[in-house]
């Protein structure tokens, strides 16, 4: 009961902490993007927190740079448990464009573990609240079920879940 | 019995349980209520509690230099505080559980206590960015401070009284206070808002200039604990000041002839309306401002609040001299 | 004139007015036509030229010698791909396309390869 | 009072550019801002010569995601004149609509930010709001809503329909009302021009001295705009103003921000509206003859320069590129000089490389090397900052 | 063209042989070969009878043996760009910092960059490269390929 409990406020209560690796800004901004009116993360429950010791996710953006994979790695040290990591865009995946370049190691996952991959260069906001979702599906088989139904379907129009935002399957013109 | 009762009233209503969910509700309500503003949709309506119980749940880190002693004990002082503090106000009818002469002065007093725990929590947390925080807090502190008690003194004055439910209880029997001092209203409202630490105010804890501010190094259930108790110090100010201005319980209906659970009703209605619009009025307040510095800050409470609330207390005292009440 | 609270009736009007918010997943965004999603490759129309390796900025699109095949035919590595189109754009015989979708989040890098 | 030492940065998740700015303060007062950047240092400027021209295109567009498109015009351009290609008109038209577009999506980014620094979230969230116009009308055409990928040696490779014109001219329209309400805002709401007016002052003689560029230059009296002085894509034929303010301040910066906002709507109407018939394209070869070139544009930020020698293969022999922000920094640490901790964010985001927050700060007293004060340095700090106040 | 052209002659007159080579490729642009030690004198000269005070980067190219600098100034729109040559083996060149306050960081990129030493900066530090970065590696040398160099370690804070 205790469990369900704490898992249910974990899904409902993502918060993630932004951390630039040596990106372009493309990804950044869409992750700020995906924070403001026409996306509005917050209605998953997240806030993106300045620091990472309030942080539970991650989102690591652009291909990790010789200068500041030390730091990067003493951030991921600072998170608390548990933690996830989730690699917004082609760069942080694998190095994307960067790859081979002197200066960059490649991926994020050079440097720490990562959860959950989000192709795109950049994503569009959509696709990083799907790969937030992605991530929640692993938590709540109720988020799996529809995060199933999405990628089998791709783009449709008939999707139909209910109750996974308190707002229900509130429909707009 | 009594004892019974005495516990009930401490731990369910409207003591602990009440409270927390009262204040988790408060917050949803700010930020539903900020997201609006903005043209968004904002958390769902549990969204407070499931960050409760997340923070809670979190792997508990302690920085090596900081002291960890003083990191446990802060939060929970905060938070014992404002809960005290909710207890001398009343709520539904006309005698608070621990009403006695002079309680206006000890809620006062229990409201300062979490800013200063929230200094020492930014200090102690030994993190360069909480010790700015703090050092913002404490200069803060002084400059809505002094206001906030001036003009609060006003209805005292009028109602010859520093019981809280003394004031109440003359607002139903007269008028309410807001009528003949709305300038005190809008200060009190103001300087709630720096109590708060929240836009225009929110300099402590600036998050694009000293990322969290005084709680950055906190985690898991301690900044739950802290984050909890700014909720209920919201509560707290909300129904101190619709105590104080708007009536407390009074609804317009005379309750006298009433069963004592009518009256429960009607006091408990009127309660959550007005913390409720005081919570609209704050709100709205956070989403229209920018940021102060804090030397702007400490400038506009001393040049504008400050002069406002001895304004208000002038008036008060002259009201009350001429022997009108 | 300057006077505090500007926004005020702004943002008491938003208050009744309906989000701005399109509320993914419930509601879908609209995708335009020519959105560059997730790559397509077409192994019948393919002629195995290489065009497509060869103008490839990131190295996505590499050309694989498989069992079955004579010529290497290209592999793409979504993890790594920019979605230019540059691929789709050289290619001769159109065996590549860009489609819509967008949804290919993951937890295993390796299922972002396309064959 | 000894002088302490605080690191900003650099891994800040809301920088764009991560970088290190070291500040000497006395309380809250900058005395000396040092610099370190590099965090962001991928090797770009190799990585070029190992790859063809059409690979290079996305590259660029690489090198930063928000001025995107002006960074592949940039070096397409280059390209184009080393081959002594001439552009159909058509294809400029639209090339320069794009980086208007572009423009507009920056600017509106920066006014958003810049309100955030200053904690004005709603301003914030309004105009990221009507910024997600400009992004769906980028995506409507290029498909794509940050790396447009519609420049090619030879002109753009996505036309622009008649359906998307009438969309472009309502779109501009929306975002004119709605920028109108943006400055009657920002110059009436005193909380935000309290924060802005007076901060960050760059007297003229000093932009021009520390080579300044962009809207930080012209923020402060500089008159210079590359689209003016060094007509490039389709700027030559399309009447606008170049704008300037005399403010010297963040102000100064957010004014000439915003009208060039309102300049934009009109170019891009008036492109539109003018745009030729033809086709957008030219094929061009892929290697390129031996020569060097120097191509010039003006970034949302401010003049951007690519120098490209090309030794007849289709890989570039050396591509040398200068982005505004580099240029703009000898000039921030400048307005950074006597200023307060808390106006870091606001002066840093009115270059527009933009630090949205801080991290890890870290006071160190130089004199004991402490990593933090007593309550006795504390009680001093607290009535030095006073003094120093008045 | 105008402004292009009476640079040109006026260089040509009061430099003579210290400058060779001035190529106009399109209307505002002008390339001139600078002899290295007469550098600042042009500089100079360019800045007091033209009031060019605005340099827009150096730029260092790797010719065989010698390393080529490129001092791009501008003036509305007008781009001049001095070239000097300095050897490969041991490239140096003095700081126009003192005319041009604007080029410090430009140089400290051509010294991190290409390993040119700028004699006389006022700043002289690792701008871009990684602290960890080892000496005498100039990565835009033409003779040094990308391969791989040894990462750092993570040091307690």
């Amino acid at each position: 009961m205790l469990d369900k409990l704490i898992n249910w406020s974990r899904v409902k209560s993502p918060w993630i902490c932004h951390l630039n690796t040596g990106g372009c800004n493309g990804c950044d901004i869409e992750v700020v993007a995906s924070l403001t009116p026409r996306f509005d993360l917050e209605r998953f429950g997240i806030l993106i927190k300045g620091t990472p010791r309030h942080a539970d996710v991650l989102v690591a953006t652009g291909a990790m740079t010789r200068q500041i994979w030390t730091r990067a790695r003493r951030i991921y040290d600072q998170t608390p448990e548990p933690k996830f990591v989730l690699a917004v865009g082609s760069c942080a995946c694998s190095g994307g464009v960067f790859r081979g370049c002197y200066n960059v190691l490649g991926g994020i996952d050079t440097v720490m573990p990562v959860n959950v991959y989000v192709p795109g260069c950049p994503p569009r906001p959509d696709a990083i609240i799907f790969g937030v979702l992605k991530l929640l599906s692993s938590l709540d088989p109720k988020i799996a079920k529809l995060v199933e139904e999405l990628e089998r379907k791709g783009y449709g129009k008939d999707i139909e879940v209910k109750g996974l935002t308190d707002h229900g399957s509130r429909k707009r013109d | 019995m009594s004892i019974l009762l005495e516990v009930l009233y401490l731990l369910v209503f409207p003591g602990f349980l009440f409270l927390i969910a009262y204040a988790l509700f408060i917050e949803y309500v700010d930020r539903k209520l900020y997201a609006r503003f903005q043209h968004r949709v904002g958390p769902p309506i549990l969204q407070p509690f499931a960050d409760i119980i997340k923070l809670l749940s979190k792997e508990d880190l302690v920085p090596k230099k900081a002291d960890r002693k003083m990191v446990s004990a802060i939060p929970l002082f905060a938070f014992a505080a404002v809960i005290t503090a909710f207890l001398y106000i009343p709520i539904w009818f006309n005698q608070s559980f621990f009403s006695f002469q002079g309680d206006l002065i000890v809620v006062l007093y229990l409201l300062s206590i979490p800013t200063l725990a929230l200094f020492l929590a930014g200090w102690h947390s030994s993190n360069p960015f909480s010790q700015v925080g703090a050092m913002r807090a404490i200069t803060q502190l002084f400059a809505y401070e002094v206001p906030f008690f001036l003009v609060l003194l006003g209805p005292a004055i009028i109602a010859d009284s520093w019981s809280i439910i003394d004031i109440v209880n003359f607002q139903s029997s007269n008028f309410w206070l807001i009528l003949m001092m709305p300038l005190g209203f809008i200060v009190a409202v103001i300087a709630l808002q720096g109590k708060l630490e929240r836009i225009p105010f929110d300099i402590p804890d600036a998050e694009t200039e000293i990322v969290g501010g005084l709680l950055v190094e906190y985690v898991g259930r301690r900044l739950a604990l802290f984050r909890m108790a700014i909720d209920i110090e919201m509560v707290v100010g909300a129904a101190l000041i619709s105590a104080l201005f708007l009536g407390g319980f009074d609804a317009f209906i005379s309750v006298a002839g009433l069963s004592p659970l009518a009256q429960f009703g009607i006091g408990f209605a009127a309660f959550l309306v007005k913390t409720l619009f005081i919570v609209f009025l704050l709100a709205s307040i956070r989403a229209l401002f920018a940021r102060l510095r804090i030397d702007q800050m400490v400038t506009f409470c001393f040049k504008w609040l400050a002069p406002l609330s001895i304004i208000q207390l002038l008036l008060i005292t002259g009201v009350k001299y001429m022997g009108w009440f | 004139m300057k006077y505090p609270g500007a926004m005020l009736s702004e943002i008491w009007r938003h208050l009744i007015k309906k989000p701005a918010t399109v509320l993914y997943p419930l509601e879908r965004p609209q995708i335009p036509e020519n959105f560059r999603g997730k790559i397509e490759y077409y192994d019948d129309k393919c002629i195995r030229c290489g065009l497509c390796a060869r103008d490839c900025p990131s190295g996505a699109c590499t050309m694989k010698k498989f069992e079955e095949d004579k010529k290497p035919r290209p592999v793409f590595d979504l993890g790594m791909c920019l979605f230019c189109g540059q691929c789709a754009e050289v290619c001769p015989k159109d065996a590549i396309s860009l489609t819509k979708k967008f949804e290919f989040s993951t937890f295993d890098k390796s299922s972002l390869i396309v064959e | 009072m000894a002088e302490i030492t605080i690191p900003i940065g650099p891994q800040h998740p809301a920088l764009k550019e991560p970088i290190n700015i070291t500040l000497k303060v006395e309380g809250e007062v900058i005395v000396e801002p040092i610099l370190r950047i590099g965090y962001n240092h991928r090797g770009i400027e190799k990585a070029m010569e190992a790859r063809s021209y059409i690979q290079n295109i996305y590259l660029a567009e690489r090198v930063c995601g928000i001025c995107s498109h002006v960074h592949s015009s940039t070096l397409v351009q280059g390209a184009e004149e080393l081959l002594e290609l001439e552009i159909p008109r058509r294809g400029l038209y639209i090339r320069t609509i794009f980086l208007e577009l572009e423009r507009i999506h920056s600017h509106l980014l920066w006014l958003g930010v810049a309100a955030h620094e200053v904690g004005f979230d709603t301003l914030f969230m309004y105009t990221w709001r009507d910024r997600e116009i400009v992004m769906d009308l980028l995506e409507l055409i290029s498909g794509n809503r940050v790396n447009y990928a519609m420049n090619t040696v030879g002109g753009t490779r996505r036309d622009i329909n008649d359906e998307q014109k009438k969309k472009l001219l309502k779109g501009m329209d929306a975002l004119e009302e709605r920028t109108k309400y943006y400055v009657k805002i920002a110059t009436t709401e005193p909380t935000f021009l309290k924060r802005v007016e007076g901060v960050g002052i760059l007297k003229k003689e000093v932009a021009k001295k520390l080579c300044a560029v962009g809207p930080t230059a012209r923020g402060s009296g500089l008159r210079m705009d590359i689209r003016k002085d060094d007509p490039y894509a389709a700027y030559d034929e399309i009447p606008f103003e170049a704008i300037t303010s005399d403010l010297c301040d963040v102000m100064g910066r957010t004014v000439v921000r915003v009208k060039e906002l309102l300049e934009a709507y009109k170019i891009i109407k008036y492109a539109v509206n003018n745009l030729p018939a033809g086709e957008i394209r030219k094929k061009a070869r892929r290697k390129i003859p031996e020569n060097e070139i120097l191509s010039y544009t003006e970034a949302p930020r401010g003049e951007l320069l690519y120098y490209i020698k090309s030794n007849g293969t289709e890989k570039p022999e050396r591509v040398k590129i200068r982005t505004p922000t580099l240029a703009n920094i000898p000039s921030t640490i400048e307005m950074l000089k006597g200023g307060y901790i808390a106006d870091i964010p606001i002066v840093f985001a009115a270059m527009d490389p933009c630090i949205a927050c801080m991290d890890r700060v870290i006071l160190v007293d130089k004199k004991n090397n402490e990593r933090s004060m007593n309550w006795e340095a504390l009680r001093r700090y607290g009535i030095k900052w006073y003094e120093v106040k008045r | 063209m105008e402004v292009e052209k009476e640079i040109k002659e006026d260089l040509l007159k009061t430099f003579k042989e210290y400058v060779s080579n001035i190529k106009i490729s399109r209307a505002r642009r002008v390339f001139i070969d600078v002899k290295k030690e007469k550098l600042k004198d042009v500089l100079l000269h360019l800045r007091d009878k033209y009031g060019i005070t605005h340099i827009s980067t150096i730029t260092a190219v790797d010719v065989n043996e010698n390393i080529e600098l490129l001092y791009h100034l501008l003036k509305d729109g007008v781009c001049i760009s001095l070239r000097i040559h300095t050897p490969k083996n041991a490239p140096d060149v003095d700081t126009v910092t003192d005319i041009l306050p604007g080029a410090v960081l430009y140089e400290l990129e051509i010294q991190d960059m290409m390993g040119v030493v700028v004699k006389d900066h006022p700043d002289p530090k690792r701008l871009i490269l990684p602290d960890d970065w080892p000496d005498g590696i100039y990565p835009l040398r033409k003779d040094w390929k990308v391969d791989w160099v040894e990462g750092g370690e993570i040091k307690e804070e």
